[in-house]
């Protein structure tokens, strides 16, 4: 049982960038600035992703803009937001004192758009990485998502990988036939690592009022319900592309992660489950450190994709 | 703010069919709260769910360290919520947002509440008469849909009876007072009484009828708005309502959970 | 009050066959014979949906088969099923005696199969439709499901129109990027009705073996975790194709099942929450009566559709 | 079979940690019910849930319309039935299944169990002491991971003294009996006794190694499978296991809920 006594490693490393630990939270549930704070240490954690910024300052849709349904929220916050100058000038600063990776996400309505978006990031010392949105409308196109087309998806990562030298991670949509063909894509467009999922699009009626819940109507679904589609995800990514991968959708607690994890994922993001239980990332943190030392795992990279060695046959 | 996820339940009473009394004992939240703020609470039992529910803080006893919620057993969670019992353990977020604040000067005020609404208004009243300064006229309004749905009259009586003004009582169904809705006891009062401020809690329609009553009358208002909340902290912009700017630009979405719940009652874009 | 005490009209009618009422049940949950008549009066359902059956007997996938996922169930049962052949023979007379619509469910391999069944049922004439699985891997396309391409969902759909003269229901899968591609595309080819959603496909890691529960690695996701993404699919289609739509997916209750009928469902099918209360399907039968009831409503078929009508912007 | 979602529990108890007998009034079931067959239980508290659990009659008291089940702690569904009270009521399906039968002229027994494994064996136990019938050898072989998890020793002794054969015990750490698993002593037994049909259950490792064995020793078995469950009545096809077929054909997967649970053993791949 030397294991349990030792130390195990919790650092990886992703586009070349070091995490202390695979522990993030999701990008929208942590705000623009250190909301969560109150809660948690943010330095404790692998990185801390960003609410997605546009290039204008963003109103968001029309409430209400969340609905509960079984084991999974769904959420059309329509991206509401300040605009990356506004969060420049008032936000990043203060991100500055966290010794963690900090990592924005870009959202925009045409290619231009993102690329402007990173452009603008890319200056700052304070940001890591950038993650890309692209479950966003694109607006040339009547308004389907960049994120379910291969090309416009490539698009998107090739104008923002000559925006900025940082290091991209592409966020796919699973509201698509093939994500294996979407990360592909991305993939060879240069992107450095992916992050997967983002929301499932659904809907719920009012059937008293008659009339969608959301203002939007339509949302995205988050949350425990949609974890078997998550980690399906990964593990199809993880087989057939060579990226590394961020896992989430769904995660509650260090054995939900840990799945991610023998899926594919390197790193894992919590989104939703903050919302109930606010220290949910430390939480999932310390657990996935017991685990490591229960079982004797001395590194947790000996656990990505671990679940695929036994299934050669597939 | 503080996350307490074993906070006691003094008790639990039904006072009237869907209508609970909840007293948790928490000296943290019950020393910092004010009245307009709430707290998040998270439904245990609800497996399933992934969002805590928002309550008002209905009243608070700083001796004691002790705190009250008032509310309707409306849904899954209320319900749930419900069957807690005395010593069961809580998990709760709080005291949080921006309550009501009583502005230098104003002294002749009016208090409405539809229904639940008393809630964070009790808490309100219960400020007024622990404060030093006793020359406010009170004006308290309160609507229900039926005499049985009536809550607290009594200690709203004795809470306000050292200030002028008076409690006036409107339902629905004409059982007690006044038979119509609360709003015309508004604008009663607006019409015919010098009030300087409005404090507002209950339903949707209710605060948008008083909205334009307030501003037909040129008086102020504060009102506590509700919507559905995720974080409660001000970091997923779920809880949004529409504001109006003052200089003539766009409306914009601000958040309930810390921009309000209490706003000012032109600021609202009902 | 009157409607309080005049009986609601709850028949409806899809592809030329009229339903006494709207509830059925969804494929594979019912098996292929009277399995759940000792819970429910299969008679009293709008229909009974067999499960799905292909051209020779099939033996199903390994175990593990099924595994519990917050507010869902993955399974991948495989098709498991004696053949047509088998079926005709042993099962088909004794679902004689019900007198409600026995719709068939066909799943095969290739365009052929799809075909050879529904020609061979087509002969009876105690069924009364044929429901299509597309969501069947397509052997001559490296095992790409029918249903995630327009054009082989097409050809399935043109096979068996021309192979039978019984009303077609084709029921989609909502592992695409757009389910109202695939609904266009069936209804060109002939479909008198859709069906919507097939389960989604899923993944869940046993932490502790290190490898997928399933025996056979992926799942199809159902229950009430998916019902968002359902009514969803339900919503697009509606505003879309002008074909009938059987709307399922995590239905538990007399309201879900009102959320996809105000989306655009004429009729429902209720699956994995017979497995938990086995008279859901009544209950569900009886929750819509008295919703209608209640809220004066005469006719079900005002209810069909009715959350659009307030949604006329967008 | 029926389903009856409101079986009144008669007691709860834990027996050791993490073992629990629980006893319901159903006459109906308990009427009919056979050794081996199961029942399905709706874990109500579970929301998120979507699963019934299926669990062995444990044993059946006629006279009082009562059956017990004895069951692990070992998930979430278990948990939370663990947690259920005398007086709460319980929605069960049952009885299912098609339990062990004693074939006509097999009179030298042997039931072998792996933990808790004893739950469907013990009903099968009582149903020989009370058979007309007391002609039998019984040799009763358990096992259990360690001295304090051995169930029911003293009963399964006093059903069973009145047939020859003996009861013996095996545990993993050897605190009681061999020190060993409990399929040692069935190879002993094998070997050095006249046994003619072997009832087995428990973990599914102790029953492929059991298996093996019989077939070694050309014996016959009836073992009680334990698989995931959906419908528990046929419908569904989840909860299958692997069948040899007589003519060398391929094997096919049949439904544990409706062939089984109580398969022959050389019926089983394992
Ligand atoms: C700042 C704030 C303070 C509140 N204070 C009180 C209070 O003191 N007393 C009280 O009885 N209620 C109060 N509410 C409303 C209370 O939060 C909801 O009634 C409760 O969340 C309903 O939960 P449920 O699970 O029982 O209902 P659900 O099953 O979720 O829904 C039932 C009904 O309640 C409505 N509802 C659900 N969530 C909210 C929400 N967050 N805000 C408003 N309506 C909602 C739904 O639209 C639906 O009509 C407050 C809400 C807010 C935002
Ligand atoms: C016919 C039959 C009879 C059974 N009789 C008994 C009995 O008399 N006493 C008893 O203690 N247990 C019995 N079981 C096993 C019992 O059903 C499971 O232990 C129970 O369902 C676990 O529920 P859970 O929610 O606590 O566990 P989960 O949280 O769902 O899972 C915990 C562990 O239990 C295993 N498990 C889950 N469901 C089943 C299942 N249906 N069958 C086998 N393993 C499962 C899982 O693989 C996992 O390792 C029986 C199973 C079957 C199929
Ligand atoms: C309220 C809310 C807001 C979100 N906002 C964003 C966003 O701005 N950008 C983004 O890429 N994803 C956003 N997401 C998606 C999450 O980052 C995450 O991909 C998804 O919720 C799945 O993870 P979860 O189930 O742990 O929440 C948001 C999710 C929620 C619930
Ligand atoms: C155990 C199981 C078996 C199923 N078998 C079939 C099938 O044979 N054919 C088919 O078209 N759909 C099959 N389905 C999918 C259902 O018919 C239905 O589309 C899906 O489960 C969503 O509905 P639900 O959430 O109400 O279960 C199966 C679902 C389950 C849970
Ligand atoms: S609830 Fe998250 S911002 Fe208000
Ligand atoms: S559990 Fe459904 S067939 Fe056995």
């Amino acid at each position: 049982m030397e294991a349990l006594n030792s130390e195990p490693n919790l650092a990886v490393e992703i586009a070349g960038i070091k995490f202390k630990n695979p522990v993030m939270n999701a990008s929208g549930t942590f705000g623009l600035e250190k909301e969560y704070s109150i809660f948690v240490n943010l330095s404790q954690l692998g990185g801390v992703v960003l609410k997605s910024l546009t290039l204008r300052p963003c109103p968001g849709n029309p409430p209400p803009r969340i609905f509960e349904t079984a084991s999974g929220l769904l959420n059309s916050i329509g991206l509401q937001n300040p605009g990356v100058e506004n969060f420049t000038k008032f936000c990043l600063p203060g991100l500055k004192e966290l010794s963690t990776n900090i990592i924005a996400s870009i959202a925009g309505g045409t290619v231009e758009e993102y690329a402007a978006v990173a452009g603008k990031l890319g200056e700052s010392e304070i940001i890591t990485a950038l993650e890309l949105n692209i479950s966003c409308p694109n607006v040339r196109h009547g308004g389907m998502q960049f994120g379910v087309s291969p090309s416009a998806s490539a698009e998107v990562v090739k104008s923002v990988k000559a925006a900025t030298g940082k290091p991209v991670i592409v966020k796919l949509s699973p509201n698509v036939t093939s994500i294996v063909e979407i990360a592909y894509s991305v993939a060879d467009a240069g992107a450095d690592a992916l992050s997967m999922i983002n929301t499932l699009t659904g809907v719920a009626i009012d059937i008293y009022r008659r009339r969608p819940v959301l203002g939007n109507i339509k949302g995205g679904l988050s949350g425990p319900a949609v974890k078997p589609v998550a980690v399906r995800a990964v593990w199809e990514v993880y087989r057939e592309v060579d990226l590394p991968i961020i896992g989430m959708g769904g995660i509650t607690c260090a054995r939900d992660a840990l799945e991610f994890i023998m899926a594919g994922a390197r790193a894992v993001a919590v989104g939703t489950v903050n919302f109930i239980n606010p220290e949910a990332t430390i939480d999932i943190l310390e657990g996935i450190t017991l685990f490591l030392k229960e079982n004797g795992v001395k590194d947790i990279n000996d656990l990505v994709g671990v679940a695929h060695d036994t299934m050669q046959g597939f | 703010m503080i996350h307490s996820p074993k906070t006691r339940i003094v008790s639990q009473k039904m006072i009237f069919p869907g209508c609970c009394l909840l007293k948790i004992f928490s000296p943290e939240i019950s020393r910092t709260a004010k009245p307009g703020q709430f707290i998040q609470v998270r439904i245990l039992p609800l497996l399933d769910s992934t969002l805590r529910r928002p309550f008002s803080i209905h009243r608070v006893n700083r001796e004691e360290g002790e705190l009250s919620l008032l509310y309707r057993v409306v849904g899954r969670g209320t319900t749930l919520l419900s069957m807690e019992r005395e010593n069961d353990f809580l998990d709760v977020i709080g005291p949080l947002g921006k309550g009501f604040n009583i502005p230098e000067g104003k002294r002749k005020l009016a208090i409405a509440a539809g229904g639940i609404g008393i809630a964070p208004l009790f808490f309100l009243l219960e400020e007024l008469a622990r404060s030093e300064n006793k020359d406010y006229t009170i004006y308290t309004l309160l609507g229900a849909r039926t005499g049985e749905e009536l809550i607290l009259v009594k200690e709203i009586t004795s809470l306000t009876e050292s200030f002028p003004g008076g409690v006036e009582i409107a339902t629905d169904d004409g059982t007690v007072g006044h038979r119509g809705p609360v709003t015309e006891l508004l604008e009663d009062v607006l019409a015919n009484r010098p009030v300087e401020m409005v404090y507002a809690c209950g339903p949707h329609d209710f605060l948008r009828v008083s909205s334009a009553m307030l501003e037909k009358h040129g008086v102020a208002g504060q009102f506590s708005i509700e919507e559905r909340m995720a974080c409660g902290i001000g970091a997923c912009y779920s809880c949004v309502c529409k504001t109006r700017r003052e200089n003539g630009e766009q409306p914009v979405y601000k958040r309930v959970c810390v921009d309000g719940p209490v706003f000012d009652a032109n600021e609202v874009v009902f």
